[in-house]
Order: C-alpha cells, then structure tokens, then sequence
C-alpha cells in the first residue's frame, strides 16, 4: 500500500467544495448507469467508476483542460465528465442515443471529446497506451508543452504492449503519464494471481522512467501529486510510470454478478473505510466548511441533476438506421448492403 | 441421447477430456476462480484445481505462446479467449508459430493445441469486441477451423479437436451457448474434422451456412417453405478443410445456392465458398452464388444500428428471391 | 516523365511530401542510419534528421500504435514495416484502433496514417517472411487498401495516401522495386484510390491482378497473344475501395476472367473478386471465374519448393486454357 | 559491461580443448556458410555467429544434453551445432537440400533438432520466447526438472511478448532461463538508440526475476555463470533473466554490406580485442596447454572437416518438388494447386 500522504490542506472552502461535488456527482452518475443498465436501457460492457472517484478528480483539475491530452480504456465516463464533456451527451452515448458524443456507435466503453482533449474511450486491454504515447509524440513533435495523462487498469499493466511503449517513451522521452489505476481486480482475477509482482510501479525502472506509487483514495493528496508529476513532465520533458493504489467498490461491469467469486463482503466492506467520498467530506467537517445538513444538500441537487441529465438522455431518438454507413470514412462509404 | 444446451455439451466434452487425459488443460482468462465471461468453464477449478484450470493474465500473445509450447513438448493445451475478437492479439503466435512449426520442422514437431472461444457479434458490444475472425484463420494453412452449429456437433468436434495432432480454431458463437439439442450419450461420440452436413435436405435452393448463420438457414428455410421454396440447409461445420463435396452434390442438386455468414461481406471466408462452387459447379448453376454477410461496418453500439449490421432469416429470404 | 525505378518512384514521392509538409514524418525499423533494408529510405536521414526520419525498436505494435496516437493529434505518419509480414504483429493497433477510431468517434477523430512496407515472397525467406496480407486488410472497413504495381502508380497513389484523411495500407512488393517504368515529373501527379485501370486492352480474357502480379499478367498476356488469345490485362491497383466498374466492364467484353493473386489461394482477396464477378456479371460468363493463388502452403525455405508455390505466366496461362 | 570474472582455471586441459574445438568449429562453419551464401548457394537471411562463440558453448556445455530443452531466434547454427545435430544436416538445411534438418524447407533461420531438445529456429523477432516459457511450463507440468535455455537479441528484449511472458514465468515460477545476447547489435539499429536503458538486464526485475549481466566473451566465466544459473533453476524450480554480453563481428546477416552504415572500422577493431577464442588460446598458452603448432594444427583439422561436411551438404540432392504439401498437417494434405 502507498504511503499515506502527510500534507496541509491549503485549499479554500469553495475548492474543496468543488471536489466533493465532482466526485459525487460521477458517483450518482454512475450509481445511475447501473439502474439504467438494469433497466435494460444501455447494454453490452458497462464500466462504472465508483470507489474510484479520487483518482480522475485529482488528475484532471492537475492539468490544462482542453490543452492537455487524456485517454483510457472504457472504464470512461469519469474521465469525460470531469474534462467538460456535458453530461447529458455522455448518457445518451451510454443508452445508444443519437446525442450521445458518439451519436450512439460507441456505447459506454467509447466515449471521446477530442474537441476538449478527451481521446477515449478504448476497449482493447492496453491496446490505447501506445496512442497516448503517440498523442505525447505529436505535442513533442510540434514543440508544444502539452502533457497526455495515459490511463490503464492493472490488468492492462501486464499487456506487452505497455512495455514496448514505455521503452519508446524512455528513449525518445515523451511528456507522457501513464497511471495505473490499481483498483486491484483485472475483471474476476485479483492482483496476485495476474502479476508476478504486485508492486506494479517498479515496471518503469527498466526504461529509466520516473516511476512511484501514491494513494488514490485521497483526492488532495492525488491532486498534490498530479500537479507535482504534471509540472515535471511539462518542464523536464520526460514520460513518468505512476502506480494508483485504489479499490472498485463495483463489480467489473455492470453485466459482473459474480463478485462473491473473487472476494469476500468482509472485503468490500473494508474497502470503504477508505471511501474517497467520505474522507473528503471528514476533512471538510474537521475543518468547519461543512455540515451534515450541507453535505444532504449538496447530494440532493447533485442526484437532481444526474436524473435531468437521465430524463434529458432518455427523451433524446436514437440513431436512423441509415446512420449505421456514416463516418466510418471521411470521404467515403463502404459498399452497403448484406 | 440427452437434450442440452450448446454450453453444456462442450463443457461435457471438455470435463471429459480432462478426466481422462491429464496432458489435457485449459487455459485463459477468467476461467478458473471467475468461471469464465460465458460460463464454459463454471465448476472447473474447484475440480481440476489451479495446476489444470489456468487464469492468465490479460496478455493474450503471452499465454496462446506458452500454449503452444508445452504442445510442442507433446501436451495438450486447450486456450480460451475470453472472445475471438481478442485472439487478434494472439494472431502472430497462432499463425507463424504454431500453424508452421509442423511444416517448418518438415514433420519432426506437432503442435496439439485448441484455441477456442466465441467469436462474432454478442449484444451491443460494440466496434472492438465483435469480430468474426473465422475467415482469417480458415486462410492459414497450416490451421484446422472448425465452427460447430449444434450441441451434438460442439461434443463432437471438440472431442475430435483434442485428439487432433494439429492446431485447431475452435469457433463458437456467443448466441449459440443457449441453442438445445439431443447429444448422443457415448463419451466416445466424435465428429469428423472436415466433414459438411445436411440439416434439412430441399430440392430448390441450398442454404450453404456455418456456426450461428446454420441456425439462421434452418429458420430462413422453414420461412422458405410457406412461400413454397425448399431450400436445403447445408451445415458447412469445418472451414478448413472444406467438405467442398457435401457442398457440391447439394447445389448440384438445387442448381442454386446462397452462403450466408456473420463477418463483414466483403473478403470474408464465404467469398471463398461462393468462388469454388462457381468455379466447380459452374454447369449446374441456374443464377449466380448468392451471398449473405455482415454489413460492411465497424460494429456500432446502438442496437437499432447493430441489428441492421448482422444478417438474420430476412435477408437470406431477400437474397434467395433475389436470386429467382 | 522520367524513366526510374518503382523504389526511385516511391522514394521521390516520399522526399517530396517530407519537404513540402512537416506534418509528415517517416517511422519504422533500421530506415534511419542504416537506411532501411529495401532501401526505400536511403538518403533520407542525413536529410530530414532524426526528428522525421525515426528508427524504432523492434515492436511492431507499439510503434504503429504510436504513428496512430501521432495521427489522431493530426500529424501525417508514414509507418515503414520492414516487411509487411511483421504487420501481423500490429494488426491490433491497425485494426482494432486505426480502422475504427473514425466510427467510434462518429466522424470526430480523424486519423491520417499510411502504413506502408513489401509484402508477399521475397527470395527464400520461408515461412515466417512471406506473407501476404492484402485481403486480410482489404477484408476491413475503415481502411484503404492499395497495391500498385509499376513506377507511375507508386508515385500517384503514396501521394494521394499521404493526402488521404483515413489510414491507407500501402501494400508494395520486394519483386516490384527494381521494375522500370515512366513517371510524370508533376510533383502533384496523383492516382486516385478506387480506380482500377485497364493496362492492356483485350478481347478474349479479362486477367484481373494487383501488385506485382500485374507484371506477372502482363508476361501472361504477352506469352497468351502468341497461342492467338488476346488477354485484357485489369490493374485493380485498389482492393478497398474496389472498382468493380472497370473490373466488370472488362469482363462483360471478354465474357471470361481469371483472378490472379499471390496470397495463399484459398481465402485470399482474389476469392472475393471471383466471387463478385460471378455475382453481378453472371450472364455475362462464358465460362466459371478462374482464380491462380499462391499454393495453401507456408513458403518453404528450398527455391525449388518456393516456386513451385509462387504463382507466374504459366500458372496463368494454364488456368486460362482450362477455361476453354 | 559487465565486470570481468575472476576465476582459478580448474578444467583438464581435454575439457578446455574440447571448448577452443567447439568454438573454433562455430567460428569456420559460420566462415563457411557465407562463402557458401557468396556463392549463392545459400539463399534468403542467414545469419552467423562469429564472435559469440563463447556464449552459446557456455551454456550448451552447462545443460544436460538432450534432457533440457533450447530455443532461440534465426541466428541458430552454433546452438544446434553444440547440442549434437549433425553438422552435415545443418549445411544441408542452410543449403535447402533434402538432407538438412528440416528437408530445406526451413533454411538457416529454421534450424530444429527435438530429439536433442532443440526446439528451433524462429524467424519473428521476439516471437519464440513465449514458446520456450511453454516447454519449461511441460517440464512443470509433468514434474520433470528439465532447464529451459531460451535465447534472443538484444533488439528481441523490446519486444512487448517477451514482457508478458517474463510476467507469467515469475508468477508461475517457470523452469525458464531468459537468455540476452546483447550483441550490440539489432540490425543496423545499435542498442542505445533501441533501448531506453542499456542495461537490459534489469528487465527481469519488475517480475521479481533473479536478474544478471555477464561476459560472454569469456568461455570459461561464461560455462561458470551459466552452471550457476543452470542449477539455481533445476533446484529451485524459478526462472532466471540474464543479459549476456557479446559482439557481432560479421553484419547483421549475410546479406548485409552495409556494416559502414552504423559502426567504424576501428570499433570493429577494438572489438577483435574480446575474440573469445583468442582469449581462451592464451589462457592454454599460459597453462602450457597449447602452443602455436598444435593451434595451428587444430584449427587445419576443424578447417577440414568443415570443408568436407561443406562437401557431402553439396553433394546432397534438393527436395523434390512433390514435397512442397507433406508435412503442413500430420494427416492430411491442403488442397492442392494454384
Ligand atoms: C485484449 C483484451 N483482452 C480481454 C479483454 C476483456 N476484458 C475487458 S476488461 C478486462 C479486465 C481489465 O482489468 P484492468 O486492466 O485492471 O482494468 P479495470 O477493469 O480494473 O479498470 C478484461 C479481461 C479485453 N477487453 N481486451
Ligand atoms: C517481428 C520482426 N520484426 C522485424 C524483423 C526483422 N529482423 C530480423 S533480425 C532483426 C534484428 C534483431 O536483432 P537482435 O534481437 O538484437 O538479434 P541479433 O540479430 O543481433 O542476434 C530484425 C529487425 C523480424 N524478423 N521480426
Ligand atoms: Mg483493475
Ligand atoms: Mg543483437
């Protein structure tokens, strides 16, 4: 486990206020998603976020919105919420709506906002990290200091393709993070049993790379951290490898029924001793800028706003039949028909 | 005879196989302590324990390599993908390592592996994860491929595919895993690699289908039949090698046929059977080999847009009037 | 025009984009300082620097994933395989990210790669070096596949991939780079992709090829005009897209075609040509659609064996009297 | 590089001669095999083995012949050569005759001998190593105390399988040793413009993999090492990664002339200085074990019989031309013709 961070909280009221409203709103985002899957309203692979809320918040207000690059697998929505991606236009992509940020051909696993430096949104395990890289490659390449934030699962970690990539990003330093999301499941395999060593931060080491382990269930200290790892690679110009330490409170995806399988309630239950969520809103207590009666008020317009967002994306059409040709070239369709 | 489902009788078969064959094992992800995304392997591992019942990690090119390793050194791995869509990442071992070694090794080294799992469109899983890559390995020589449609056929094709001394595709589909049928009770029951079949015989057109587009045939064809039209159901089974024969006699027979498959229309292995029975059959040929396929599309998520992008019973019936 | 080589053609067009775009940069293996193994690169080092002119390590998946990374933020990569048979091991990034990044994103993301390097048989390179791939990439939607086959396509249709806004594969031929012919000295000459182009003009047979088996055609119908057969020579010069107007005009003059392609003959691309013609020009057909393939082996290393399995004239020649 | 070992020589001088013998047998039919691609009877890549002798004798001699299993890349001749195969059936595979080890189906780069326990010969960079991490999983499987030498490049270390098979090894403490033969040399790519960090043998170590860099330009420290590792593998049932360092003398391949392109003329020159066999003639020199005659001698004898295996090779009919469908399946033929 990453050491616990010692820090002063030097955030105002209003920032640390807007934390707990980022983690909680992506939490009934996707506490959401999961009725909404039940309900049979999305389908194929859904990936929610909850438990590990801490971590995208604390990355993404360390960066430049819409100047840096972001990319991830399909455990998305998190990541486009918090870049600015409009709420409603992620739901409807989740319940395959012709105003979904895909215009429904995506789903949840490929949500993308290029326009606000989001890049997906990917389904391969590992197959996007070494787009990130060639995303680092282009800012690099143009002289620009932007940063990419390259996230992969823990699972994804072990895929060979992460190796070959970090090698490249070593040798040619590009101004890359790649964060492992350690929420110590690949699916139904533990972290034991699908890494030789579980101490996965030590994978850089090889390549030369910066490489550490922190905590990601305390947004402020991940927050500290970002901007640390992200001032680094904006001014020394070199990749860094970071282990996230966090926890899936959720099955693997919304189709997972089978968590018994794997790990114990004892287990999860500990898990949420660690909460992200409420350890923020402890801190915020501790220091007076928060009440119960707040706090309910605050979730309250929150899960107001994730059921508009909900009714919003639910009353939106889905997609004509005749869009299934469109955009899979630029200039061009493909020969129709069966 | 039992009646079950496509899921248990290839679970039955493989239980079987590791019950008398300990060079026998199965390997993959998720398929020990999680049972496996589709359920095939649900009551291995506590079974045959984890020296037998194998969770990888996610590294697809990693494991199918060390597979086919210990099968060079005389075991008999069986490798699952979670989906065929993923054996992409594995292409490389698979085709130039082991569907060559045999050759390349002028016989001194065989290679007994199965790589297996589903293959083709699921629900809603969207662009990257719904690939028909039979076409792709049913190129490669070297490979078996073999596509079962039925319970009985699942049984018997991985019984004959264990037994094999070759690499062999095993490709499901995920919506076969529920399909019922009668399975014949001997543990010996095998069917022959290699070998097409007639489901249902009809004199005026021959469906010529294989994995989850046979069941859509046998429906295609009952449809057929209100309008009058007999169509025979051929059940390809093995795409390499093709039972080009039990496919000729039958559009010999019907002077018309339509291959109908799941992967994108264009370059997909029913192009290959659409040449050769016009190539062989040219003289009996009353209209031209129809074909049926996927769209020619990324798979998208929407299922309004994924449904038109998979050929169902309707589009065959189109093309088989089409065809006049 | 000026007479050169098809690798002097290709490398011009190269040179060319390099100075007139920096968006564009050239990637892959050993091109920089040792200027790449069919030397398609030399001189260019020297030239363009190590900024634009990248030697990678030896990982095919990474450093495609890269050059797509690299697209997506709206550079103009150039990935060299240093043989197309490696590509196997990026087929993932090039199929799964490549082809499907435009779909998925619903026309947000654009990503303007060309992966281009010889594929197919060299000279005894055997199993693992032989590859073709064409109609593996031809079989996918969101790419575009091009094959030419003299020093005037080359040029055209590099620059008009370079120019292209979706990824091109860019499928060249170790027998073709020494092949002359005249290129226009227009430093905008392009050759569109989709258009096929009829090389010789004939009325007897339609011989339908691509890449260097285009040469082999044209030896074919030269050899063909001696026994008194007037063979029509179709450059499909683009597999996806495919311009079946030209093909099937050819063929519904001559009335026979025979399709000729190196890859392995069964499930190789020329399979969906065939299968087309007989489609949509079957009234048209004298006789069945021939196909020459490479021989359903994996190349063996003994140049006795090897040609055997590389189709050539007389391969075609035989086919096209067989047709009668 | 790596330190020099400090050793007592405490071999007979039969057993070192034995080594000089088998290196300087590497050393002239490797010679011999590019006068033969020259003349062009060899054809497509060949690659030799010229100045890394030492390493492939150093573990070959510290394995159990023909129990324990060896793989490796196309540079493969001197690995058959030393496990028994004969030479006349390498020549006649490298000379695509029917007599060679594959019926000149395979070529130099295609060199297989199972009943000896070498198990190739593989021409994708990178591509053979989870094979060899499988028969070392056969040999766990079955109980069996088999080593597995599985060999590669320097350039081969990048590749992202050889990571993911690393990471399976280490987690299923596979009787695997990973052997790096660090020639400098990927092609014309030198390592540091390949490699973020030169050091490769590092690369063992995220996996929690016992990890070395040693000579392999020293015979007698190398067959020391390489029992070491031997052992440490047959008694503890683990895998070992070591990187062992050596040079390319020759090119790339034989069909490479371009060796101008990437070094000089005087690195090459330095680099003569580490010949393996000159330094294990001066060691016998030193011990009174050989003088310039007998050397002399030797090296005229082992020229001979690489002339005369040369000989019969040639002298060897081609496969006939029937033979091109036997062999891809073990009971059937694909459809024949074009
Ligand atoms: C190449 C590949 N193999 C398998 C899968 C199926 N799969 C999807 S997610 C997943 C687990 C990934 O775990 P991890 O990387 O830890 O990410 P997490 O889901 O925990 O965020 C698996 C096996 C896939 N999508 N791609
Ligand atoms: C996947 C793949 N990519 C490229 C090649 C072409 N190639 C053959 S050998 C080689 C260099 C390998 O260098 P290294 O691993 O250091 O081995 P060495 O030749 O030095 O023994 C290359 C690039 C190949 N055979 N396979
Ligand atoms: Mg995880
Ligand atoms: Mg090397």
């Amino acid at each position: 486990m990453a050491q616990q961070a010692e820090y002063k909280i030097t955030e105002s009221a209003a920032e640390l206020e807007q934390h707990l409203r980022d983690m909680l709103f992506i939490r009934h985002f996707e506490e959401k998603c999961n009725v909404v899957y039940r309900q049979g309203k999305a389908g194929g692979y859904m990936h929610v976020y909850i438990g590990m809320e801490a971590l995208a918040v604390g990355w993404m207000r360390a960066i430049r919105p819409g100047y840096d690059y972001v990319i991830t697998a399909y455990r998305d929505h998190a990541h486009a919420l918090l870049l600015g991606t409009p709420a409603v236009a992620v739901m409807a992509e989740i319940m395959g709506r012709k105003a979904g940020t895909a215009g429904g051909k995506g789903g949840s696993m490929h949500i993308y906002d290029p326009k606000n430096g989001f890049y997906g949104g990917w389904g391969i395990v590992g197959g996007h990290i070494p787009l990130g890289a060639g995303l680092a490659f282009a800012a690099k390449y143009r002289g620009e200091d932007r940063v990419t934030l390259n996230f992969m699962g823990d699972g994804a970690a072990n895929q060979g393709v992460v190796f070959e990539t970090l090698n490249m990003s070593g040798l040619w330093d590009l101004p890359c993070i790649y964060i492992v999301e350690n929420n110590e499941f690949a699916m139904g395999t533990r972290l034991e049993y699908h890494a030789a060593d579980p101490e996965l931060w030590k994978r850089g080491l090889p390549f030369g790379i910066r490489s550490e382990r922190v905590d990601g269930m305390d947004v402020l200290a991940m927050k500290r951290k970002a901007e640390e790892l992200v001032e680094y690679v904006r001014t020394e110009k070199k990749p860094v490898w970071v282990e996230v330490m966090s926890y899936r409170y959720s099955g693997h995806g919304a189709a997972d029924n089978d968590r018994q399988l794997y790990r114990t309630k004892e287990e999860e239950e500990n898990a949420w001793q660690r909460d992200p969520i409420a350890r923020l809103k402890r801190q915020m207590m501790e220091l007076g800028y928060l009440n119960e009666e707040k706090f309910e008020a605050i979730e309250e317009e929150i899960l107001a706003d994730v059921e508009k967002v909900y009714e919003e994306a639910d009353a939106s059409p889905f997609p004509d039949p005749t869009e299934v040709y469109d955009n899979i070239y630029s200039d061009m369709k493909p020969e129709a028909g069966h | 005879m039992t009646e079950m489902t496509y899921r248990e009788a290839l679970q039955k078969c493989i239980v079987d196989s590791l019950e008398r064959n300990p060079d026998v094992f199965i390997m993959g992800e998720d398929i020990g302590r999680y049972e496996g995304t589709f359920k095939v392997t649900r009551g291995l591992f506590p079974k045959f324990g984890s020296g037998r019942i194998i969770d990888t990690p996610i590294t697809e090119a990693g494991f199918a390599g060390i597979g086919i390793g210990a099968a060079m050194a005389g075991l008999r791995p069986i490798i699952e993908f979670m989906t065929m869509s993923f054996s992409i990442l594995a292409l490389d071992q698979i085709i130039n390592h082991a569907a060559k070694v045999h050759y390349m090794t002028n016989g001194e080294v065989k290679c007994p592996i199965v790589f297996r799992g589903p293959g083709g469109a699921a629900k809603q899983l969207s662009a990257q994860h719904s690939h028909s890559m039979d076409g792709w390995y049913a190129h490669v020589p070297g490979l078996k491929v073999v596509c079962p449609a039925t319970p009985a056929d699942v049984y018997g094709l991985m019984k004959a595919s264990i037994a094999d001394d070759n690499p062999v595709i095993f490709y499901e589909n995920p919506g076969l895993y529920t399909v019922k049928g009668h399975v014949p009770d001997d543990p010996d029951y095998t069917v022959p690699i290699g070998k097409a079949q007639i489901l249902k015989e009809g004199k005026d057109i021959s469906l010529v289908g294989y994995s989850r587009m046979t069941q859509v045939n046998l429906l295609a064809a009952e449809l057929l039949a209100k309008d009058g039209i007999d169509a025979e159901v051929v059940d390809v089974r093995s795409l390499l090698p093709l039972d080009t024969e039990t496919i000729y006699n039958s559009v010999r027979k019907t002077h018309r046929a339509v291959v109908v498959y799941e992967d994108w229309r264009s370059g997909g292995f029913g192009a290959e059977i659409a040449a050769r029975i016009q190539e062989d059959c040219f003289d009996h040929l009353d209209a031209p080999v129809g074909r049926v396929g996927g769209l020619n599309v990324p798979m998208p998520y929407a299922r309004v847009l994924e449904l038109e992008c998979i050929p169902d019973e309707n589009d065959v019936i189109k093309v088989v009037h089409k065809l006049g």
